[in-house]
């Protein structure tokens, strides 16, 4: 599977050369970058799986207005120092619009990049609160950390009615922002946080934390992290002999999280955007067509490129037009879209407002367990 | 009793330090080389063991899968890469080592996908025992089991055997031991045989400790592992035991207790600096 | 009037006294042998006196000044310079190259005037009069690395003398050289001597010692057994005992 | 054109990164694996001066200045440890360096230093790297050719036999890591403004791992050959972009081959067709 993946790559990033010099009237290209190689390879290879996921049922639905678009694919290595290169390039090669499916670092060097060329740029899943700071053709069609942060400490307080929280806090930019939020709004919900430990991207083994949490005994356990170090760490604590609920985050919004921590998955509650129980089209249609196109379970990084993709698709739709300042303006009025991660409209600032998913596993698959519906507390920054 | 399950957390790290770094001072201690590539061995074993866990069933049969194939890719390593080079000042080694890594990282991600994989009957993970207000898996069990048993298998074959006594006299002297007939070249495949199948056993564990074996895993080993043969005084075997202890030890209190200022990397380093300032051979070196 | 003067020196290593509690003196203008059986801490009297090892007790002072904790570069700066045992060249520099390094002191004494500073055309005219003067000119362009060993030990020499040393400590320069060769370095130390520097010699070759150096230090077993003129010294019985003790060479 | 420009500017601080890197590695034989340390002090360093309404020049130079006092400082330690020990040391300080930056909020933590001014466009912050790098190239060469460079030989070659003649071994290493890191720093601080977003992990073991690959797979010691490694490790990711999925597999194949085929790198190649050819 993953053989055929590389060659469908080369196939498309050779397409992608071929059709550099003579733009083709056909067919509307989409920028498209993502960490296909280097650390974030598993993030950048569900990136990938939902944009091609969402160009090819646009591209089967008749294209936009008879044109079939296109991805146009670029592996940044989540490294900032290529992204800069790489929006050069797309710019270069006179592409109308990009999207982000990588992570802070090289998003936040490309906007800047794309602002000042006037070149629309929707981030995916990046969640530095300063990519849609770079201006007014920046937008992001996810959570910000702070956001779903929130969510995490209105859903302890108001529905779990827990008072004391311990946090697990993974040490990059998702997991300090996330921390970020919750503890701004914690004392809203009455919730207080006891203690908090952090940990690094690499880390698989979290024995001090777990000998910590358990001395602190806390009411709830709030963890950031992604699945290949949630999934490990959630496992470790419940064989520490810890059975206080556990809230994740969306970085554990994976089936893998669920084949790493086994049973120890049995419970945990994640917010996320994804819903899997949801009776909502557009979010159904994507789980499913998903799961059958590349024979495994969706995820949250895959729903929000698939998102994107599908926001840039319906503006250049509306714009009726390849004037970048036209499909600008469309993507920001966009209204109550209906997309794979809900139902989604921009702020001045190129920020979403979405409902929080909370989902809960239970034998071993995602289910709905709350929807955290507050449009004060959830609204993303303004201008 | 808190303290005291810090500690006997760090114990556990330091097994497993112990387990994926006494590979590296072998071959430091015999050729000179910072086998930064052995990360790939112990991937490699960890991926094969894993493939075999969940096609048999059985435990047994990944880890005597993950030390063959481990066993066997050291060697090759040796023979490919370095033997051709070894008269070369050591940075050299060093960047080809770093350059089979680096592809080999991405050779596993190609093949095995980049998400990672998990066992599927990883029944020591799930049992658990408590006592005294521990509690521990049998992985974690087990780990710290292998380590004593193979390195104390390891001490004794060193020390009282044919084998062993030809194996060090090669690596205080390679002429002097040549004048005695011991083929040097022999025991370099046998040093790299050792040390791989080592880090074959150690990435099975690993594996079993996370449940997850994924293209990456062997980075630690890359960077930390070097950290502790340095600190144990460079081809010292007991300074590596030594060292992995302490080093788990350290980074157990230390991401507790200096969480707000360093994470575990920087603490690892920062001790290894400090101690490195005091006593520039190591912790058991020799001027 | 003394140029060196080391004060109840002492070492140890692993409790073993390498060198115990010597003290000696060397004149300005001296010739001095340092001799003794193998092990009697010659090297490691040397390596104190130099500064490369730094003494457990005791002092070293050159001319009157107390220099026992001066780094080694410093010292050299000052006059005094030595050879090592076994030879330790610029393996990747010529022999040129190498002795041009050790001339060109007033340059190299701080970094950033070396930075400024290009021109080696005297250093090279001085570094290929040294060679000339050792006889091995004819290896001035070869890389240190192919030539033999004593065209090493005589460029070494060379390196020392660029120094411009008011003090020469030699640690064995004769051994490894054949007897035309040993008796012309010799030769050439006597010279040398004659011309003002003042000389430390440690050798094992007697003959060569007995012949040229004016007093001789017998060490034995880390301490001073006696000292003298060379024939004197020479004929001492504890001194014989020593040697035969020891060293079936003597 | 604007693709041309950023990839030529990414190329120049690399230049300037890699031959900073040769001074400290190739020239004074001072291993180093924690050269984007320096990297990211000098944009640590210059992004807080800017940030804080500091001129550009003069946050550039104390970009400079930060990053070589702390190679001063990581100069002594070369005092103590050698080789091996050295070499694990100075990955440490690159270790160091990121863990301690990513848990201090003054420095933005994780999230990093971010709505850098910018005073410069695209082309300014081309001239001003290519300047740099030019610059150094110039420097390198001059090194290399002055009583500097020699005595950087001498202690590189045999650190012991340098001090009996009188060359001042601590103060030549101090000296090679001031001016590598110092070069580093500039680099950072260039880099700091131009992208007006720095996090940690720009600075990481990897980048570290990188600017010794430019060295190596250039020649070390060798001025032109770094640049040459430079130039074309930064053009590599663009040159194989169209191999995407399997470019680290290239790139650590890469390194393998030329160690060991051509373990001088592309100088220690060009020299050896040249003695052929002559």
């Amino acid at each position: 599977m993953q053989i055929k993946s590389g060659s469908r790559l080369l196939v498309a990033a050779a397409l992608g050369a071929a059709l550099v010099a003579p733009a083709s009237a056909q067919t509307i290209k989409i920028g498209f970058h993502a960490p296909l190689t280097g650390f974030a390879a598993a993030d950048g290879k569900s990136a990938l799986n939902g944009a091609e996921l969402a160009v090819e049922e646009i591209n089967a639905a008749g294209g936009i207005n008879g044109r079939k678009i296109e991805l146009v694919v670029v592996d940044d290595q989540a490294k900032a120092d290529q992204a800069v290169p790489i929006a050069n390039k797309y710019i270069g090669e006179g592409l109308k619009i990009v999207v982000s499916g990588s992570y802070s670092g090289p998003t936040r060097a490309a906007a800047g990049v794309f602002q000042k060329a006037q070149i629309p740029y929707i981030s995916s899943y990046a969640i530095h609160p300063d990519i849609t700071r770079a201006g007014n053709y920046v937008f992001r069609t996810s959570f910000m950390g702070e956001v779903q942060g929130r969510a995490a400490a209105k859903f302890i307080g108001d529905i779990m009615k827990k008072k004391n929280v311990t946090l697990i806090t993974l040490n990059n930019d998702f997991g300090q922002s996330l921390s970020a939020g919750f503890k701004e709004a914690a004392p809203k919900f009455g919730v207080k946080v006891i203690s908090e430990y952090t940990y690094a991207m690499g880390d698989r083994q979290f024995g001090s934390i777990v000998a910590s949490v358990k001395r602190d005994n806390p009411d709830m356990l709030y963890v950031s992290g992604y699945f290949f170090n949630g999934g490990p760490l959630v496992a470790q604590l419940r064989a520490g002999g810890i059975k206080t609920p556990i809230l994740g985050t969306e970085g554990f919004d994976t089936h893998n999280f669920i084949k790493i921590a086994g049973p120890a998955a049995e419970g945990v509650m994640i917010t996320t955007s994804l819903d899997r129980d949801s009776k909502s089209p557009a979010m159904r249609k994507f789980i499913d067509d998903y799961e059958k196109k590349f024979n495994t379970p969706a995820d949250m990084v895959a729903a929000s490129t698939n998102t994107a993709i599908n926001v840039a698709a319906a503006a250049i739709a509306k714009a009726g037009s390849d004037d970048p300042a036209k499909i600008r303006d469309a993507i920001a009025g966009t209204k109550d879209f209906q997309v794979s991660t809900g139902k989604i409209s921009f702020n001045d600032l190129g920020e979403i407002y979405k409902a929080a998913q909370v989902q809960v596993i239970k034998d071993g698959k995602f289910h709905h367990q709350a929807t955290i519906d507050d449009p004060q507390l959830l609204a993303p920054p303004m201008k | 009793m808190y303290y005291a399950e810090l500690l006997l957390v760090g114990l556990i790290w330091g097994c497993t330090y112990a387990m994926m770094a006494l590979g590296l001072t072998l071959v430091y201690g015999l050729l000179r080389i910072l086998h930064v590539a052995q990360a790939t061995v112990f991937t490699l074993g960890a991926y094969i063991g894993l493939l075999a866990a969940n096609y048999s069933g059985s435990l047994a049969v990944a880890f005597i899968a993950g030390a063959i194939a481990a066993g066997a890719l050291g060697p090759l390593i040796y023979r490919f890469v370095y033997q051709p080079i070894l008269d070369r000042p050591p940075f050299v080694a060093l960047v080809a080592s770093i350059g089979v890594l680096i592809a080999m990282e991405d050779g596993f991600r190609l093949l095995f996908g980049p998400y990672g994989l998990s066992f599927e009957h990883n029944t020591w993970f799930t049992t658990t025992y408590s006592f005294a207000g521990m509690t521990m898996n049998l992985v974690q069990i087990w780990m710290v089991v292998t380590a004593v048993v193979l390195l104390s298998a390891f001490a004794i074959f060193a020390t009282r055997t044919r084998a062993g006594v030809a194996w060090r006299a090669t690596v205080s002297d390679p002429p002097m031991a040549e004048s005695f007939g011991i083929s040097v070249s022999g025991v370099r495949y046998v040093n790299f045989l050792i040390a791989s199948v080592l880090a074959g056993i150690a990435g099975v564990l690993v594996g079993l400790l996370n449940n997850l074996v994924e293209p990456g895993m062997g980075s630690v080993i890359a960077y930390k592992g070097l950290a502790i043969i340095v600190l144990g005084g460079l081809g010292s075997v007991p300074g590596t035991l030594v060292a992995s202890l302490a080093l788990g030890v350290v980074e157990s209190y230390g991401t507790v207790f200096l969480d707000k200022v360093l994470d575990r990397d920087a603490i690892a380093f920062l001790f290894l600096i400090v101690v490195l300032m005091i006593r520039p051979q190591g912790l058991l070196g020799r001027r | 009037m003394t140029l060196l003067e080391g004060r109840n020196l002492s070492i140890a290593f692993g409790g073993v006294h390498a060198v115990e509690n010597v003290s000696l003196a060397v004149a300005k203008g001296e010739l001095l042998g340092l001799i003794g059986p193998n092990g009697a801490g010659k090297t490691t009297l040397l390596r104190l006196l130099t500064g490369i090892l730094p003494p457990d007790t005791g002092h070293v002072f050159f001319e009157g000044r107390d220099i026992t904790r001066m780094p080694i570069h410093r010292r050299a700066q000052l006059g005094f310079a030595l050879t090592h045992q076994i030879v330790r060249p610029f393996r990747e520099m010529t022999l040129a190259e190498n002795v041009m390094m050790a001339a060109a002191g007033e340059v190299t004494v701080r970094p950033w005037k070396a930075l400024v500073a290009v021109n080696a055309r005297r250093e090279r005219e001085r570094a290929l009069g040294l060679l000339e003067r050792l006889g091995i000119a004819d290896g001035a362009d070869k890389l240190a690395r192919n030539v033999p060993l004593g065209y090493l030990k005589r460029m070494q020499a060379a390196r020392a003398l660029a120094l411009n040393p008011r003090l020469l400590m030699l640690d064995e320069p004769l051994a490894g050289l054949n007897a035309a060769e040993a008796t012309r370095l010799a030769d050439l130390i006597v010279d040398l001597n004659a011309g003002g520097i003042t000389i430390v010699l440690v050798e094992h070759n007697l003959g060569e010692v007995t012949r040229i150096a004016r007093r001789l230090l017998v060490l034995h077993n880390g301490a001073l057994l006696g000292e003298g003129e060379p024939r004197a010294v020479m004929a001492r019985a504890d001194v014989r005992d020593a040697y035969l003790g020891a060293d079936v060479h003597a | 054109m604007d693709y041309y420009v950023s990839v030529a500017t990414f190329a120049a601080l690399n230049v300037i990164l890699a031959l900073g890197l040769n001074l400290i590695s190739g020239f004074c034989g001072q291993v180093s694996l924690g050269h984007a340390a320096f990297y990211g002090l000098g944009a640590y360093a210059a992004a807080l001066c800017s940030v804080a309404g500091v001129p550009f020049p003069l946050a550039i130079l104390v970009g400079v200045l930060v990053a070589g006092i702390f190679g001063i400082v990581v100069g002594f330690a070369a005092l103590r440890v050698r080789e091996d020990f050295l070499a694990i040391v100075t990955m440490g300080v690159g270790f160091l360096f990121l863990g301690a930056v990513r848990k201090q909020p003054w420095l933005g933590a994780e999230m990093g230093i971010a709505k850098i001014p910018s005073p410069l466009d695209k082309w300014g912050y081309a001239a001003l790297a290519i300047g740099a790098a030019v610059a150094l190239v110039v420097l390198s060469l001059h090194v290399r050719r002055s009583w500097m460079g020699r005595a950087f030989g001498a202690v590189a070659q045999d650190e012991d036999a340098a001090r009996t003649i009188g060359i001042d071994v601590a103060g030549y290493k101090i000296t090679a890591f001031f001016l590598g890191t110092a070069a580093a720093g500039l680099a950072g601080g260039i880099y700091a403004h131009m992208t007006q977003l720095i996090i940690p992990d720009t600075f990481n073991f990897i980048q570290s791992i990188t600017i010794l690959a430019m060295v190596v797979i250039g020649g070390i010691g060798s001025t032109i050959g770094v640049v040459a490694g430079a130039i074309l490790l930064t053009l590599m990711p663009e040159l194989f972009r169209f191999i995407n999925d399997y470019k680290l597999l290239v790139y650590g194949a890469l390194l393998l081959l030329v160690m060991r085929f051509s373990p001088g790198g592309l100088a220690g190649l060009l020299q050896r067709l040249g003695l052929r050819l002559a």
